[in-house]
């Protein structure tokens, strides 16, 4: 851990950027969408000075780079692309390809909400709506995670042979300017090796085929093997995250990161950047006397289920924080913490608060509110309501 | 009669499947589609006539399958394993060589 | 197969086969025989990309392979896409892509998935400059999903969603020109090819293979099941679409546009002659031919000014 | 009122929604962007010389906004509430009759 980090001041894109360019990465499918455009920007730039050597493809549509990436991949090239919501939905049928055809790509989805109506803000349901694709998701809190996410993703797919998406946030990490520690080239190197390929397409004396048609008798098999390959990657996650830790300093070893959690009446739980909020405002109940904890899920897919069953048996209750929704139900991150303690014993409190969709803004305040709300249901014993649009204009 | 050039492959893609499965649905043998024997389509089937064959290989061009081959004389053989039974080759011969003929099974 | 070097001088083609038998192609299927002819030419270098259609059904369920060459499966819409992902990754490894003794990157696609819904990918991919080469192999229409028509339908053509009728509901739009949209990228080399003509065919794609920069090979392969016809025939009816002038055998190099034997040759046969022996085009009334005759007619004139003014 | 959005332009107002039950059940907008007053973008101003006007009415065709209308006597005049100053007008006016000029604001 010894080592000279170098520290510039970068929005989250560029931080994307940067930890591409650090791992490697042979091949790069570019179509712009905001707010993910400058990812790709930044990238051209490395190529134009000289710094990468990238194979840049500028594709013509967000379904196009999927399936350009998805070429270079089983290819047995480093892959990458970057997208957000619209785009993103557009991938969709490509992303099942990928993780079908287990291919470790790593992509950065910039969280941004749905349309119509037409938003660029940030909302997580366009990243939550890929949720049964077979991908990874990785949701970064700030731009050194974004960073350290990207760079982390590639040892963890390579791995295991699934892809991951790393999530940032529209706007709120995308375009804002933060320190990050850069790791320099040839540590990263030691950290991430180049890429050995599950298979490839230029052995040409063994010639394969790649995602043939399977038959009844066959296709359940395969979708097993990928199932299984999602629950072999939480310890592969765990394991990268420690080394990632022990190397460069900033341990990434548990899928959901706590503070405070231990003596807490309830804990904060959520994804993203809205929980860097979170944190800072726990700080400040905490010295009000709120017994209040942290939960950051970091890796929502595969989901953390034992690292939540051990926090909801040491606290009374949980406010989750959906900057998501899945109509006709509830957050989605509430649904599927539900669905994980089912079954497990652990029956705290568990409310549902909708908060900052297609970026309404969710500040220090908003958090003391919802705990406020939170302690008076945990003294009830009983809650009024499962899912609370906080923000609703009423 | 030359033997079938797909002999071979049919027995090693035979060993090589027999307890195999890769992640991503990856087909690792090569031609292995020979293990399939199309030859059971066939309604009509082509009937050969050496005598009359000039050997101008068009039938051995033409088909789809590829299911025509050439034995020791360079006269085309039909592999009736995979021969469907199209018909090409009979409506292509030049010489009439090939007859299409309803098949007794 | 050992085949002896006297007869390989006759043989016209190249001798090694790189299509294995045992595949689940109808019986005449010209899309397989194009393959066939596609990986005689090309070898076993050579990467292969298939999306959705009746290829990725001849080229076998897994775990078997019709193929001796490694084939990428893909969706209906990304072989454009798909092969430019391939020619980067190939160029980032360092291999040598294109020429010789270069690997081929190869798209194969048929008429839907190139001149519908794969034509935002190949545009893509044809103004990017990608050293692959595609080959759109047309049977004008949707065929592995049961014959429903395409972009490349022709005129008065049955199919399961143009059945004619008492309303006469037959194809009302003549078949989309794929390769005046390709040569409209100005790409350096685009031809058509038929597979009754197996040697100009080939001679085709060993030009791509040598030409740098993306090339489009449209090739004519009929479909007896779709197009009504006797298994057969499919070799003569190929060969009926060029010598009627209905599918005209031409190359696009650089900007000047050549007419192939045996296009060049005498003046067309009567379209009648290419309609006869298929099944589809029975609802035709006599008004409809002249109109499909007009077109053709209309169109070998142009290619023909086209060969003229840019010969 | 004589501008080229006249009372329209008077009677367009922001919509503060604050109520959930306010909003429409899908996004369908109903107001316009007249309430949005663009004119303070501008950095240059476009000025008029009616002596020089020929009343081509080139600027009213190519203005983007649009924000110049035809005045009672035939001359053209400028809506600076939505005119952003890009410059067109000027640039496009046969006899000079337009000049930017930089906005004291």
């Amino acid at each position: 851990m010894d080592y000279k980090p170098i520290r510039k001041v970068v929005s989250g894109n560029y931080a994307a950027a940067y930890a591409v360019k650090h791992a490697r990465v042979q091949v790069v499918a570019a179509y712009p969408i905001t707010p993910q455009t400058s990812i790709i920007e930044k990238i051209a730039e490395f190529i134009a000075n000289g710094e990468a050597d990238i194979q840049y493809v500028p594709v013509e549509s967000e379904h196009s780079a999927m399936a350009a990436t998805i070429g270079a991949s089983a290819t047995g090239a480093r892959a990458f692309t970057a997208t957000a919501a619209q785009g993103l939905a557009l991938m969709h049928e490509m992303l099942h390809w990928a993780s079908g055809s287990r291919l470790p790509i790593v992509m950065v989805d910039v969280n941004r909400a749905m349309a119509p109506p037409w938003s660029v803000w940030d909302d997580q349901t366009d990243s939550l709506a890929q949720r049964d694709t077979g991908w990874m998701q990785f949701y970064a809190e700030n731009n050194q995670e974004v960073y350290d996410g990207v760079l982390m993703s590639y040892k963890v797919a390579e791995q295991v042979n699934v892809p991951i998406m790393v999530v940032e946030s529209a706007f709120i990490l995308s375009h804002t300017y933060d320190v990050v520690e850069m790791i320099p080239q040839e540590l990263v190197d030691e950290f991430l090796p180049p890429r050995k390929p599950l298979y490839t397409l230029t052995d040409f004396d063994n010639p394969i085929s790649v995602g043939a048609l399977a038959t009844p008798n066959d296709y359940y098999e395969f979708r097993y093997k990928l199932a299984k390959a999602h629950e072999e990657a939480k310890e592969v996650i765990k394991k990268v995250g420690r080394e990632f830790g022990e190397r460069f300093g900033r341990d990434y070893s548990s899928m959901i990161e706590t503070d405070h959690v231990d003596d807490a009446d309830f804990v904060f739980m959520g994804m993203g950047s809205l929980m860097g909020t979170v944190k800072q405002a726990v700080d400040i109940l905490r010295s009000e006397g709120y017994k209040v904890g942290y939960a950051k899920v970091r890796w929502f897919r595969p989901f953390p289920k034992e690292e939540l069953k051990e926090i909801a048996e040491s606290v009374k209750g949980i406010a989750v924080l959906d900057r998501n929704f899945s109509f006709g139900q509830e957050g989605i991150l509430f649904n599927e913490a539900k669905g994980a303690l089912y079954g497990t014993g652990a029956e705290p409190l568990i409310k549902d608060y909708i908060v900052g969709l297609g970026g309404r803004d969710f500040t220090v305040p908003d958090v003391k509110a919802i705990a406020e709300d939170m302690k008076r249901l945990i003294e009830k014993g009983e809650l009024d309501r499962e899912v609370d649009w906080y923000h609703l204009k009423r | 009669m030359a033997e079938s050039p797909f002999k071979a492959d049919i027995e090693r893609v035979g060993k090589e499947y027999s307890e195999k499965m890769t992640p991503g649905a990856i087909a690792t043998i090569p031609g292995s589609s020979v293990i399939n024997k199309t030859g059971s389509w066939r309604v009509f089937m082509p009937e050969f006539n050496r005598d009359k064959c000039v050997r101008c290989y068009l039938c051995y061009i033409y088909c789809p399958e590829p299911a025509i081959y050439l034995d020791e004389e360079n006269f085309p053989v039909f592999d009736y394993d995979y021969c469907k039974g199209c018909g090409i080759c009979a409506n292509e011969c030049p010489t009439d060589a090939i007859i299409m003929v309803r098949e007794s099974k | 197969m050992e085949i002896p070097e006297s007869v390989k001088k006759r043989l016209t083609l190249p001798a090694e086969e790189h299509f294995y038998a045992g595949h689940t192609a109808c019986q005449g299927c010209g899309a397989s025989l194009g393959l066939r002819y596609v990986l005689k030419a090309y070898g076993k270098k050579t990467i292969v990309t298939i999306p959705a259609c009746c290829s990725t059904i001849i080229a076998g369920a897994w775990p078997y392979s019709t193929l001796d060459a490694n084939l990428f499966h893909t969706a209906f819409e990304t072989t454009g896409a798909v092969i430019s992902g391939i020619e980067a990754a190939l160029k980032a490894l360092g291999y040598k892509v294109k020429g010789e003794d270069g690997v081929m990157v190869v798209g194969w696609a048929g008429d839907g998935g190139t001149a519908d819904i794969g034509l935002q990918a190949l545009s893509g991919f044809l103004e990017r400059g990608h050293d692959a080469v595609y080959i759109m192999y047309d049977n004008e229409a949707y065929m592995n999903t049961g014959i429903q028509r395409s972009g490349s339908t022709p005129y008065g053509a049955w199919t399961t969603n143009t059945p004619g009728g008492k309303k006469h509901f037959l194809e009302k739009r003549h078949k989309k020109k794929v390769i005046d949209i390709v040569i409209a990228h100005e790409i350096p080399y685009a031809a058509t090819a038929s597979d009754a003509y197996p040697e100009d065919f080939i001679r085709k794609l060993k030009k791509a293979q040598n030409t740098p920069g993306p090339s489009f090979i449209q090739l004519f392969a009929p479909c007896p099941t779709g197009w009504r016809s006797p298994t057969d025939k499919s070799i003569e009816i190929a060969r009926l679409a060029v010598q009627t002038a209905y599918f005209p055998l031409f190359e696009y190099e650089n900007g000047k546009y050549k007419i192939n034997m045996p296009s060049t040759k005498k003046e067309p046969k009567p379209i009648e002659e290419f309609l006869k022996y298929q099944g589809r085009f029975k609802y035709m009334t006599k008004e409809d031919i002249q109109i499909l005759q007009e077109w053709v007619n209309h169109e070998w004139e142009r290619l023909q000014k086209l060969a003229e003014v840019f010969g | 009122m004589n501008t080229l959005f006249g009372e329209k332009k008077e009677g367009a107002t922001k919509i503060v929604l604050t109520k959930a039950d306010e909003y429409p059940e899908a996004p369908v907008s109903i107001g316009t962007t007249l309430s949005n007053f663009t004119g303070d973008w501008r950095t240059f101003i476009p000025v008029i010389d009616d002596d020089k006007c020929v009343k081509c009415y080139i600027c009213w065709k190519f203005c983007p906004e649009p924000a110049i209308y035809i005045r009672d006597d035939g001359y053209v005049a400028v809506d600076y509430d939505y005119c952003k100053g890009c410059g067109i007008c000027a640039n496009e006016c046969p006899t000079k009759a337009i000049t930017m000029e930089k906005e004291e604001k």
